[in-house]
């Protein structure tokens, strides 16, 4: 058993007895949670379970009421906003695919590149032949190339979570956040986006939340299973799912 | 961008055609009159009253035989009380139009905002409504009181009659009841009043919560001296006010209010019962007892079909104007500008009080001064009438203005000759 | 980079507009100074004026189109940088006038003689120099619309609640303004200007270059814009107004790039405000009426939000139907101008120009749809930020 | 000056009153015909010296300037109107001297001055009068009008006066006159004392004029008494401001509240909203006119009869706007400001076309006129009929949205309009009625301020401003909120009148909105929650 310190520093983002509640609701109670560098993580649980609170307070968008959330043993992201957060290299991906509908897909890359992100950096901003070759790159993973000159708007909306996914990307960052990625999307999509966060997760750590326990299965990784804002179990798909609590919890209704 | 290169020819085409439809109204055989007065926006509420009247007398005139032997037509445009487009339409009038003068304007701001456009086109403009004063232009007649012809005889009356010993000068917080107020304290310290039994209360346009201010109106003159309030309040703000004073029970005979800026018109929006006493002071009312009058409500009634639409001071400042410019043109035999600016000088005509009004040199008019009580019907019943006033263009009161007098007779034709260095343009340096 | 900064610009469509522009500043001075009176192509000098307003009209409604259109930000107190400018133009003339003034004396403007203050106020400062003026009608409004943007947005105060406080800030503007203490003349404003850079601001010759400036500077003002649109700061922009919360994730600072955008429009508003106000002839606290900034953004909306010819289109249409209205059916114009802003609303939600563009974009894209899966449905198309 | 007139009474009075006393009125009252008004005042003067108290109907029929001087023989007559010509009444015996022509009678005109004079000398004509009103008038004068000549009057009056109330007040009239009177040190204290318990702002004028001329050793007295009310007005003054602060925040209530509906719960930017307001104020004048020709008797009902007619009409108005625009504009908030900003100029010209563009005359029933004391405390019916009124409204309102089912759809349908329809909700006609209940309630407040503010085309615009400040600064779709943001925005402006004065207080207010705003980017009441995508 390793002490708490070693895992803070072994860490690549660490959470501890987090707690933040609106109007009297506890939507995180003392949660603690730690992912390690290059990890591939998926969460489960019921809504209002706090998922997406966890991610909120992770990106800055939330202040937590109390709680240490530390990224990379040294930065403490509650002190962070989400610009901040996102430059030290965590991406999100929303629930909703929110990607920059009246942009070219092209665009909503170069868009996301990860180059500095001033005002007058970007007024005078021009593309680079490198820059080119990392979106057309960026544009391959995500199996876009064919249409990368179309309005966002008009792909399907499976083509959005990958378009998403791809600009997360192209911000090169530490932890990728996906929050139900495979949400509305066709089986053989489902797949594909399993093989490709996998391939992703390589060179990075990955948080992923998801109700299709199918899904999960496939990417066949470390499971977290929360519930009324803390952690209920932990470890392999098959060990939470057997787990009492998580049954009566989650997977029972 | 086809699109916009089509637009583009479209739209010019529609603002040429502004021009070219003015001119298709025009039958030459007329004489046109501008008439400028607000139909919409803010200050419609005072100004459609006088578009009408203008329209009446024009009627009346033309009934007569028009002038000159020509019909006269008048070119009513709105300036929707929006001051740059006062400019706007009064360049239009005179450049596109080609009316021989304009009669029009409320506010201060929108007489200042044409006064270049009338010096600059070499038109006349007959401005009638009460204003602060210290202004005269070649170009434009006053035929409103000036602060001599309503303020100073008001406070006279309320000092001798009513023995008030103690002030309250309340007014919308815009030039005209700042002018006046400096006037009027200047005034009233010249004549013994203590500082700090003056007090001075500003109100932002259309103010419509009175509460504190009636109750600090009551504190001051609960001071054991006899106390007034002198109201330079502008129209909207009235009606809330005038309801709040009756509500709160200030009677006249305890504190009267005496208003610059309240009318028939501004008392027909309300229940007067709980009023009565209080006062205005004006050159006319509609009450007053004339043939001249009676006939003149008569027509407005025939002409407005509502026997109910009273009659007003600024009303009669456009008929005398209206008048003053009729024979100014007879006697010049033409309508052009120049002529008339020499003829009009000396011109006399019967205003409505059964008196006469004389066009003064410094281009305003001699007026009485009346001041009336509120009566339960809505209407004033005089109880003092002065002879007639020369409208006073530069304040005696005012530091600055005091040695500047107006003149457009040849060969002075100065606006603000000073006396003291006998030098046309103010002060000189 | 500068030069691609600019280059970018020049796209079609802007180049044809710049060039219209271009062409009318000479054209109008041309057909109104060289043409005799009589003549069927004669601009009388009332129009050449008229026109002059307009452009600075145009001007106002890019400069709130750059906000609203393209990074979301609905202001509805644009009319008081537009005010600002003015009243910073307005100041100089006043300072101008010098010794011809009614009361003669060589520093005061009348107002504040009749109202005997004894010297000018510290603001009035240095407005005796047209440069400092210039200056000024840059400064002011752009250190006004910094202060409130620095606030506004990073406290991420955004929609509607926004749109309130701009026009909770120009209504107390127009307030203060209206206060004869405040020193600007109280309700009359700033008028009766004699001349500006020596020339009567009255003289034909004048006004034609006053015209033609408002042209030239609304190409200008065009070119920047469009510059800044096209650049990929134009499209943090756009994406600001469609998702704004993408762009923080993706890392973008998003108060500092509104704050941009808003000080720049605020600019270009005070330049239009500046080139108004010898061309009408007066400044006063009018100009600041809530209504006002609120007419501006229907004629942005009329022209077509988003687009960078629409506004200008916007303006000039709507106050051209203005001037022939009020004259031509002064007791019914309102009823006009108010169907015309409910048509638009129901028939042309894109105005003008968005709509013709958009027609033109749909054919193309039903020839592509055809051989492609069906699109999203409409809620997913970009809707208007609020 | 009153002082010096009324005393100019007593003079005669004391030196002329056996040869006066019995004379009669009537050649008075007629010379009256052909005065002026200086001579009109003294011949006041001297019909009350005669102490005949049947000149009392004469003289209050002159202050209401009903006496008339027939022109042929300058008889004087009370008359009244009937049709086009007056109805003599004889001024002292009061019998009917049939009719004439208005042409043939003169008016006897009353200036102020008159008035006063005229309600000096019926206080002194009235004090011993059967009337318990006239008596309580009376004394009430005398308290306005203290000189040592009323003393005896007064006292004599005392001796028999039984009438609680009316007794208070003469004791407090005696004790001003005394303070100047030549009585003993000893009476001038109780006198003083009784002046500081009656208090009020009167009894400090009183107590300081008084002072010069009084014996030293009482000006400690008068200092003490001084201070005391002083203190006390201040309390007073206090509790009053926020009185006003309430009454005119219950205004920018009745003026926001409709626009809390239409704007804070569906989201739609409502300009015509104060125009809906403008409507229900017209909807009054247009009842009240038709009572006033037609059932007079019904006019103190007049608002009674106004408020459904106005919400009727302002609901129609309102479900005809939602119809024919809005409906097509769910989702676009933008468009629907400009939408509105339309239709709120088309109704404006509207009004003005149909009604002409001056002021209305909306009346104030009985029962909404005039004030009453509250301790130190000076309320008007109107204002608090008015807080009252919007406080019922909004709590109506409340228990409409929160209990009523069409209530619940209502927050179903603005809550998640795809969800309510799936679930069978008829959103389209939930929508209109919404906002025909919004525009109906906006015309409801228009009833409310037709009481206080001027009925023009141009109410709705003085309005629109002050409404979306109210509703954002409470929170946006939060109807606590409004009623909060409303009340608190009317007390802060209360308070910051008074030293800032209203302009500026006005500004201040716009300003810390602004900055109140940077603080709670939401509003007063935000919606707090798990962040929702921006």
């Amino acid at each position: 058993m390793t002490t708490i310190a070693e895992t803070r520093s072994k860490s690549l983002l660490y959470l501890e007895n987090v707690s933040v509640s609106f109007d009297g609701f506890k939507a995180l109670n003392a949660l603690s949670f730690v992912v390690e560098p290059g990890e591939l993580r998926a969460i489960i649980g019921p809504n209002g379970a706090g998922k997406t609170t966890m991610m909120d307070i992770i990106t800055g968008k939330t202040r937590p009421d109390t709680g240490t959330v530390l990224f990379e043993d040294a930065i403490d992201l509650t002190k962070r906003d989400e610009a901040d957060i996102a430059q030290l290299g965590i991406g999100r991906k929303f629930q909703k695919p929110t990607v920059f509908e009246s942009h070219t897909v092209w665009d909503n890359l170069e868009l996301a590149l990860n180059r500095s992100r001033g005002v007058f950096a970007t007024l005078f901003y021009t593309l680079t032949g490198e820059d080119r070759a990392r979106i057309e790159e960026i544009l391959e993973t995500i199996r876009l190339t064919h249409r990368k000159d179309e309005l966002a708007a008009n792909l399907s909306h499976g083509q959005k979570q990958w378009l998403e996914i791809g600009m997360l990307l192209a911000q090169e960052p530490k932890l990728l956040l996906v929050d139900e990625p495979v949400a509305g999307m066709t089986d053989a999509e489902t797949a594909e986006t399993a093989i490709l966060l996998r391939e992703i997760a390589k060179t990075r750590s990955v948080v992923v939340v998801e109700h299709d326990m199918g899904f999960i299965r496939d990417l066949g990784v470390k499971v977290t299973c929360l519930a009324e804002g803390s952690v209920l179990a932990e470890g392999s798909i098959d060990f939470v799912s057997s787990d009492p609590k998580v049954i009566e919890n989650y997977l029972g209704r | 961008m086809k699109i916009s290169v089509k637009l583009g020819g479209v739209l010019l085409a529609a603002a040429l055609s502004t021009t070219a439809f003015h001119g298709a109204f025009a039958q030459e055989d007329t004489i046109k009159i501008g008439v400028l007065h607000s139909l919409s926006g803010t200050m419609a509420i005072s100004e459609t009253t006088l578009k009408d009247a203008m329209l009446m007398l024009v009627e009346e005139q033309n009934k007569k035989g028009g002038v000159l032997g020509k019909q006269i037509e008048a070119v009513v445009v709105d300036p929707a009380s929006d001051w740059p487009l006062f400019a706007e339409k009064a360049r239009q009038l005179i450049s596109q139009d080609k009316v021989a003068a304009v009669f029009g304007c409320w506010t201060s701001s929108s007489r200042k905002s044409v006064l270049p456009v009338f010096e600059e086109l070499n038109s006349i403009l007959f401005y009638p409504v009460q204003y602060e004063g210290e202004e005269s232009s070649r170009n434009i007649f006053y035929t409103g009181a000036a602060p001599n012809q309503q303020a100073i005889p008001a406070v006279d009356y309320l000092m001798e009659t009513e023995g008030v010993e103690r002030w309250v000068l309340a007014g919308t917080d815009y030039v005209y009841p700042q002018t006046t107020n400096k006037i009027l304290k200047a005034y009233l310290m010249s004549k013994g009043v203590a500082e700090d039994d003056i007090m001075i209360n500003y109100t932002p346009f259309g103010h419509s919560d009175w509460q504190t201010i009636v109750t600090d109106i009551k504190n001051f003159g609960s001071a054991g001296k006899k106390t007034a309030v002198v109201s330079t309040i502008n129209g909207d703000a009235n009606v809330p006010f005038y309801k709040e004073l009756a509500n709160q029970g200030v009677k006249a005979e305890d504190i009267p209010v005496v208003a610059f800026s309240v009318g028939e018109e501004e008392l027909a929006g309300l229940d007067t019962a709980p009023l009565v006493g209080h006062l205005a002071a004006w050159n006319y009312f509609q009450s007053v007892d004339s043939e001249a009058n009676a006939e003149f409500i008569e027509q407005w009634h025939a002409f407005t079909g509502n026997d109910k639409r009273v009659t007003n001071d600024p009303m009669e400042a456009a008929y005398i104007g209206f008048n003053a410019w009729v024979k100014a043109v007879e006697a010049a035999g033409t309508t052009d500008t120049d002529a008339v600016l020499d003829t009009i000088i000396g011109v006399t005509v019967p205003n409505l009080s059964g008196g006469y009004a004389t066009v003064m040199p410094n281009h305003h008019i001699t007026k009485p001064v009346l001041i009336g009580e509120i009566q339960a019907d809505g209407q004033f019943e005089v109880v003092q009438e002065t002879p007639a006033v020369v409208g006073d263009e530069w304040s005696d009161y005012l530091p600055d203005s005091k040695d500047l007098i107006a003149d457009w007779r040849k060969p002075m034709e100065c606006g603000n000759f000073n006396v003291a260095t006998g030098k046309c343009g103010g002060k000189g340096s | 980079m500068i030069t691609g900064f600019v280059l970018r610009a020049l796209d079609g469509k802007i180049v044809v507009a710049i060039g219209i522009l271009l062409a009318i500043a000479v054209l109008v001075p041309a057909l109104n100074l060289l043409v005799p009176a009589g003549s069927a192509f004669h601009i009388p000098t009332y129009a050449v004026s008229l026109f002059g307003k307009y452009l600075c009209y145009a001007l106002l409604a890019l400069a709130l189109d750059l906000v609203w259109g393209y990074c979301g930000i609905l202001s509805l107190g644009h009319g008081a940088f537009f005010a600002l400018g003015g009243y910073a133009m307005g100041m100089y003339l006043m300072r101008q006038i010098g010794s011809r003034g009614v009361y003669g004396d060589p520093v005061l403007p009348d107002f504040m003689v009749f109202l005997n203050w004894k010297e000018l106020p510290w603001f009035w400062y240095g407005f005796d120099m047209f440069p400092f003026a210039m200056l000024m009608v840059l400064v002011v409004p752009g250190l006004l619309a910094f202060l409130f943007g620095w606030f506004a947005f990073r406290s991420r105060v955004n929609g509607v609640y926004l749109s309130i406080i701009t026009q909770a800030m120009t209504y107390a503007l127009m307030l203060a303004f209206f206060r004869n203490d405040m020193g600007f003349g109280g309700n009359n404003g700033l008028t009766d200007y004699k001349d500006i850079l020596g020339f009567s601001v009255q003289a034909p010759g004048t006004r034609n270059v006053l015209f033609a400036m408002s042209a030239i500077m609304l190409a200008l003002c065009l070119l920047i814009a469009s510059a800044i649109v096209r650049s990929k700061f134009g499209k943090v922009l756009v994406g600001v107004r469609d998702a704004e919360s993408r762009v923080r994730f993706l890392g973008f600072r998003v108060e500092n790039i509104k704050l941009f955008t808003f000080v720049v429009s605020a600019m270009m508003a005070g330049i239009a405000g500046a080139l108004f106000v010898p061309q009408v002839g007066i400044i006063n606290p009018g100009e600041f009426a809530p209504a006002n900034s609120i007419e501006v953004v229907v004629w942005t909306a009329v022209g077509g939000r988003g687009t960078l010819i629409g506004p200008i289109i916007g303006a000039v249409l709507v106050n051209a139907g203005k001037s022939f209205f009020t004259g031509a059916f002064p007791e019914f114009w309102l009823y006009a101008l108010g169907g015309l802003f409910i048509a638009v609303t129901l028939f042309l939600p894109k105005g003008i120009v968005g709509t013709i563009q958009h027609g033109w974009h749909a054919r193309t894209e039903r020839k592509a749809a055809a051989e492609r899966e069906k699109g999203e449905d409409a809620d997913m198309m970009p809707q208007a930020a609020e | 000056m009153r002082i010096r007139f009324v005393s100019l009474i007593f003079l005669i009075l004391s030196f002329a009153a056996p040869c006066l006393a019995q004379s009669d009125p009537k050649p008075l009252i007629n010379q009256l015909a052909n005065a002026n008004f200086k001579q009109a005042e003294d011949i006041i003067g001297q019909i009350a010296a005669t102490g005949d108290a049947r000149v009392v109907p004469a003289l209050e029929a002159f202050a209401e300037g009903d006496l008339y001087a027939r022109k042929a023989d300058d008889v004087v007559f009370i008359t009244t109107a009937s049709g086009s010509k007056l109805a003599l009444v004889d001024p002292l015996t009061g019998e009917s001297a049939g009719e004439v022509a208005k042409g043939a009678m003169t008016k006897i005109k009353v200036n102020n001055n008159l008035r006063r004079a005229i309600r000096d000398a019926l206080g002194a004509l009235t004090l011993m009068s059967p009337d318990r009103n006239a008596r309580l008038q009376a004394a009430n004068t005398m308290l306005a009008a203290p000189s040592e000549d009323n003393l005896e009057l007064i006292e004599t009056a005392l001796a028999r006066e039984t009438d609680g109330e009316v007794r208070a007040r003469m004791e407090e009239a005696r004790a001003v006159s005394l303070l100047t009177s030549g009585r003993s040190i000893e009476e001038k204290r109780e006198a003083i004392e009784r002046i500081r318990n009656y208090g009020g702002r009167d009894a400090i004028g009183v107590l300081r004029g008084a002072y010069g001329s009084i014996d030293a050793s009482l000006q400690p007295d008068i200092d003490k008494a001084i201070g005391a009310i002083e203190s006390e007005i201040a309390l007073w003054d206090m509790a009053q401001n926020v009185w006003y602060g309430l009454s005119l925040g219950s205004v920018l209530l009745l003026a926001a509240i409709g626009l809390a509906i239409t704007f804070g719960v569906m989201g739609i930017i409502n300009m015509a909203h104060g125009e809906m307001v403008m409507l229900g104020a017209y909807s009054t004048f247009v009842v009240q006119d038709i009572i006033r020709s037609s059932a007079p008797q019904l006019f103190d009902w007049s608002l009674a009869i106004a408020l459904p007619v106005a919400f009727l009409v302002t609901a129609a108005v309102g479900l005809a706007i939602e119809r024919g625009v809005i409906r097509f504009l769910y989702g676009r908030p933008l468009e629907t400001l400009l939408a509105t900003w339309g239709i709120s100029l088309i109704l404006q010209q509207a009004i003005r076309s149909i009604f002409g563009p001056t002021n209305q005359e909306v009346g104030n029933p009985s029962w909404m006129s005039g004030s009453f004391a509250l301790g130190g405390m000076n309320v008007t019916w109107n204002r608090m009929w008015i807080i009252i009124f919007s406080l019922s409204i909004f709590f109506a309102l409340l228990v409409l949205m929160k209990k009523s089912s069409f209530g619940l759809q209502m927050r179903a349908v603005t809550q998640n309009r795809r969800m309510a329809s799936s679930m069978g909700i008829r959103t389209p006609w939930v929508d209109a009625f919404t906002f025909a209940l919004g525009s109906g309630i906006a015309g409801i407040a228009g009833v409310a301020l037709s009481q206080i503010d001027n009925v023009s085309p141009n109410l709705g615009q003085s309005y629109i401003i002050d409404s979306f400040m109210v509703v954002v600064f409470g929170g946006v779709g939060n109807l606590w909120g409004t009623l909060v943001g409303a009340m608190s925005l009317g007390v802060l402006n209360k308070f910051l009148e008074p030293w800032a004065g209203a302009v500026l207080g006005k500004i201040l207010v716009l300003v810390l909105i602004i900055l109140f705003i940077q603080k709670r980017p939401r509003g007063l009441f935000a919606l707090k929650g798990r962040a929702v995508e921006a």
